[in-house]
């Protein structure tokens, strides 16, 4: 008949490899291949420079609102780096990089934010699902992808990523309740980037760390310099291990920030600070791999320089392309009725006809 | 053939289906070891186990959201939700996700998903019990609504919700559940999602109803031929989403009169669309205005009170005559 | 009297409410320090402070849920949802209790909250963000409905749901938001809520909207009188529930013909309803079938293509004729 | 750059006094006025008889479907006993003994599952919620009202009950996560008695302890004997002045065991075995309360005996006015469309009346 403190078989951990200068904690460095090094910084980049050029068409009209990612490369790019090509991804939406390091494509990404229906296909064989707009709802997605893996014996992982704002919602705890409950192969990736729009992480939950919400399901939570590739691929390789020999979900939390504007219809300077942001710009997750590359001598300048040519070309092809392609599919609004149902029903085909009649009189009067 | 009621009916078409395709899998609060509140699920587990028979923790949200997922991996979850008063609770990923993935993925992936839940009024229930707030649902593009109102129906649509690719709503009235039997056939039958059922020809008026609603609009129907030498044709709409207009409308294209009935609040309810739809299609045959006979507006009282509050056959009735002498 | 936009108007209703009654808070994501997204809260925290202008972690029940205890603890709780389209995952606080409350409570507890938010389409918004669900909340007894169409009716709309002892839902056409400005007077003005005006007299045909639909019709009806020499009355709805029936009703009595007009989808939305109650208390006077002139039943399209799917003036012309023509 | 195990503030403690058979750890022991001890224990009995008779009642057809408290008097009297009158209680729907401390009466509660829309009003000055029958969503309830006490200034508290099936609810995480972010004074208090209808705690969530839950809000929790009514008490006592002081809310599992049915639809041969049950029934917060009050002669044999035949009197009492009370109301169905609105608006004024000429034709043809 005590008053005792309960111990829980769980804790929370705190990982950090590559610091704000690149130096590394030889005891923790992995051990990673040259080339899946040079891919991720790769990766890191284009996510970088692809970002600037959307705030750019954005800003000049020629795309709508998206969410930058300037300051998370490490935070997406080094989880899903853990991933095998058979695994899932279930993003929110702000892993431009994550989608494209998973094989979907710039031009899908400006279509989208273009305001395409037609942006929503997937390129074949790629296991992502769409952006999730509703914040935290995605969450269950994942876990049901989960429990379809498990249920069908494919050892394979669903890995999903929301931030910190999405940590107050309840389908983010329903969503690590369930997985816990049935130990389904989910890897839950927080990129906790500071802020939710204007709501700072201070005051989104009174717990100091969001991984230790972890403990909540029982489940493993690891708090990681988000900012650090090295930790965040680490922390995930662990979790998706884990996951797939049937060891249930994690909680990783990667601690980042968000540099850029929440959204482009967004002005940061109403709730925050030029120092803050400037705090962060320090830790810069390229320029710290970068350094860390080139004390390996996987990095040259030269080298670097090329790269950075190689991916705006990249982009300006993709730009291109997806210009040219706006074009021809402005005209095609009849999609809007498209993939409604595997069969349109009858109303609304009624309901397209009137619209197809509608748009040929204009057609028509136009002509 | 055995005459079943709609709950042994249900749960034969569930052990059906799932014998049938090893995707098909349950899951819902209570629906494994205790078989379902209302013990429609009764057996599954046993028979299937409990990694296809789930019951899972106390979660609406994720039953449905985690059924989205599930059925994007290929699986034909049909989950359940213990009243449909509490399905409020997962309104966002039925609205959000459900009923967008095929179309937001633009055909890639797909939510071959069912939600069943027992709906309306009549069991002497709690609060939040009794509701029928099926226009929410019919109302949601991307969705289908469907509503039997026997065992027959019952197994039949319970069949076609779960091969069909979309996701489907599937309101179970939980005064039928034992009310009555029906002969149901021991081989799979499906009937089409999206068709309405003539139950009754008549050429003096037409009586549209679903669910519960159909027994006593059937009787009022037999009381119209009794008392008042009237024909009344009766449909049963069993899918409120996608609504067969052309069943009604050419019917009331005959009969020139029409009641629709329905538990559901009157204001914003499903009879307010298909008194549009008859407005639209057999406007220039509409002799009478048309009746809705419905639930009023408001919070469907405790049971106390609760057959006073639903539509009963004296209502339809007295909806019936006063279209027919308008 | 100033001119003023109508994210200005309902800035300056909100100002003026907390000033007169300190019961007034406001909460939500962003209202405080960011000012709301569309800036309709800004300056409010500087001079009310953060315990009444509260910025609340990301958690659409959690808003509604504890400004349900704020209210029957006394306050005026004037929430928002950053957009309808994610209202949904507050809508079981929204049904269950927010409107049942009162009811439940016989009396003892109310709610007098409003629960703002930006509504459908027209800014090139990302998917979530451009949905009409109106419909959702009027079916749903214990609620108010309220839609605002330009600056002046936002604002005195929004003082009387603010002063309304009941919870009010209040719809905010954001492609109105900054789209023109009215002259607004300095003292406070409110509107009965459940009351419907008439925007311009006509004897030829009735047209009935709200919120962002009431200008292209308004623009309609001057292309009829020019055009065609017709005299359309126009009617806007401005409360959807409880809808104001004997303003509409009165007006087709007289004209004969209608065309209802709303961004909503078609099936199951609130243009059913006035259909219903037109053909329930005008039918005899109905010269032609009433004419529905709404969005699809569909997902309202990404950007790229929301103005085909939106109701424009050509659309609600062309109804408004083929009802003249029947 | 470290690898390192992330030191919490919180932790979580466990709690009991009174063992299961009624011996109490002194230094626990709380310093209780005997007319409280005997209060606490009079309430006790009074809503396990009252549930009993509830349970006949329900068998008879008298009453509809309720929800037994048996084996729980426990876990929401002691903390409904460490409120104050002005303070507020927000009950789940399997709360009948704390109801009753707080002042509702038991003719309420029978015409509550006599299916009677009048059974909503609550007496006069008394700060009790209805009744929520939709699972967790209350809990969100308490915290708007604690926001409000606080607003206000008022040194209440919140108390809000719900089970440990509640905890899977989104609204429960978003309850706890506003109370801790706006430090709202709240106590929540969760009955975990060990089944959600047919689902076992174990199978709720992964989660060692519900009380560590508390942890993902950076907020106290506590785990206590729920059938020990003094570790109740204290517990509740416990976070009770600290809401009042300012220091915010806490989470209270009080670990108990709900002996009956889950309500009378409930059948729970189906999940559970009778030794469970059984083991239970040992573990009696009643019985071993008597032992207590008996070892320090605040209750005689007799004594007990008397107090059975007063509740058992009250009880009756309650009953016979309420089955009046029924009689009377049974023809009063126009009620229904009272208090939907502070004002009847036109079109339900025509219901109303549409419905009252439907009646009264009713009336004209059988009279
Ligand atoms: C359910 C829901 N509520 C509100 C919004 C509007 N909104 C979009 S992003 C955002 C903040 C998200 O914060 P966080 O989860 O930290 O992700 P981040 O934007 O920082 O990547 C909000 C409030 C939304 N999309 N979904
Ligand atoms: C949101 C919601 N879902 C489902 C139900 C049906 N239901 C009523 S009680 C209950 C179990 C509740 O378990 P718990 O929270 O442990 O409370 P207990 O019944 O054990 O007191 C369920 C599933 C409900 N009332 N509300
Ligand atoms: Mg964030
Ligand atoms: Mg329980």
């Amino acid at each position: 008949m005590p008053r005792e403190k309960i111990d829980l078989p769980h804790h929370v951990e705190y990982l950090s490899i590559l610091d704000k200068d690149g130096n590394v904690d030889q005891d923790l460095e992995p051990d990673i291949p040259d080339d899946q090094l040079r891919k991720l910084h790769r990766y890191m980049l284009l996510g970088r420079r692809f970002d600037e050029r959307m705030l750019r068409l954005q800003r000049q009209g020629r795309i709508g609102t998206f969410a930058p990612i300037k300051g998370q490369e490490a935070s997406q790019i080094g989880p899903v780096a853990a991933l095998r090509e058979d695994d899932w991804m279930v993003p929110a939406f702000r892993e431009a990089g994550a989608m494209i390091w998973r094989g979907q494509s710039m031009e899908g990404i400006l279509l989208l934010y273009g305001g395409f229906n037609q942006a929503g296909e997937m390129p074949e064989g790629i296991n992502n699902l769409p952006v999730a707009v509703p914040v935290g709802t995605q969450v269950l997605h994942a876990v049901g992808l989960g429990y379809g893996m498990k249920y069908r014996g494919d050892d394979r992982v669903a890995m999903t990523f929301f931030g910190d704002g999405a940590t107050s919602e309840g389908d983010f705890h329903e969503g690590l309740n369930f997985a816990g409950v049935f130990q389904t192969p989910v890897v839950f990736v927080c990129q906790n980037n500071h802020w939710a729009i204007s709501i700072p992480r201070s005051h989104q939950t009174r717990s100091e760390t969001l991984a230790q919400k972890a403990l909540a399901y029982g489940m493993p939570g690891i708090q990681v310099d988000g900012n650090d590739i090295l930790a965040t691929y680490v922390a995930a390789t662990e979790a998706v291990e884990r996951a797939r020999s049937g060891g249930g979900p994690t909680l990783i939390e990667c601690v980042t920030y968000r540099r850029s504007v929440h959204t482009t219809a967004d002005d940061p300077t109403r709730y925050r600070t030029d120092e803050e942001v400037a705090e962060w710009e320090e830790r810069d997750p390229i320029t710290r791999f970068q350094k860390y590359l080139k004390d390996k001598g996987l990095l040259s300048d030269q080298e670097l320089e090329e790269l950075e040519e190689e991916i705006d070309t990249e982009i300006r092809d993709a730009v291109e392309k997806t210009e040219k392609r706006m074009e021809e599919l402005a005209g095609e609004a009849m999609v809007m009725f498209e993939h409604m149902y595997a069969e349109l029903p009858p109303y609304l085909r009624e309901q397209r006809d009137e619209l197809a009649r509608e748009l040929a009189a204009k057609e028509g009067s136009n002509g | 053939m055995a005459k079943m009621t709609m709950v042994q009916a249900l749960n034969h078409a569930l052990h059906q289906q799932m014998r049938k395709d090893d995707s098909v899998v349950v899951l819902g609060e209570d629906v494994g070891v205790d078989g379902g509140v209302f013990r429609v699920t009764d057996g599954l587990i046993d028979e299937f186990g409990k990694e296809r028979v789930i019951d899972t923790p106390l979660a609406e949200s994720a039953i449905v959201g985690t059924s989205i997922g599930m059925a994007i991996y290929g699986l034909k979850p049909v989950g359940e939700i213990q009243f449909s008063g509490f399905s409020y609770l997962a309104f966002h990923q039925l609205e959000s996700h459900a009923a967008r993935m095929r179309w937001r993925s633009q055909g890639g992936y797909h939510v071959p998903m069912v939600l069943r839940m027992p709906y309306a009024g009549g069991v002497r229930a709690l609060e939040h019990h009794s509701e029928s707030r099926e226009a929410y649902y019919a109302h949601t593009p991307g969705l289908k609504m469907v509503i039997p109102s026997g065992p027959r129906t019952a197994r039949a649509l319970l069949v076609s919700a779960i091969q069909d690719p979309d996701p489907v709503i599937f309101f179970e009235p939980k005064s039928v559940y034992r009310a009555f039997r029906e002969e149901v056939p021991e081989e799979e039958e499906s009937m089409p999602l999206g068709q309405a059922q003539v139950v009754r020809e008549g050429g003096d008026i037409t009586l549209i109803a679903y669910g519960a609603m159909l027994r006593p609009t059937l009787e009022a129907a037999q009381r119209l031929e009794d008392e008042d030498g009237v024909q009344a044709e009766v449909i049963d709409l069993l899918t409120i989403s996608p609504l067969d207009t052309d069943t009604f409308a050419e019917s009331v294209r005959k009969t020139g009169r029409a009641v629709v009935v329905h538990e559901a609040p009157r204001s914003f309810g499903p009879g307010a669309e298909v008194v549009s739809r008859l407005v639209e299609k057999s406007f220039w045959y509409l002799e009478a205005p048309i009746q809705r006979v419905t639930g009023f507006d408001i919070i469907i009282p405790m049971f106390a009170y609760e057959q006073v509050y639903l539509p009963g056959v004296e209502r339809i009735l007295r909806g019936a005559r006063e279209t027919l002498n308008a």
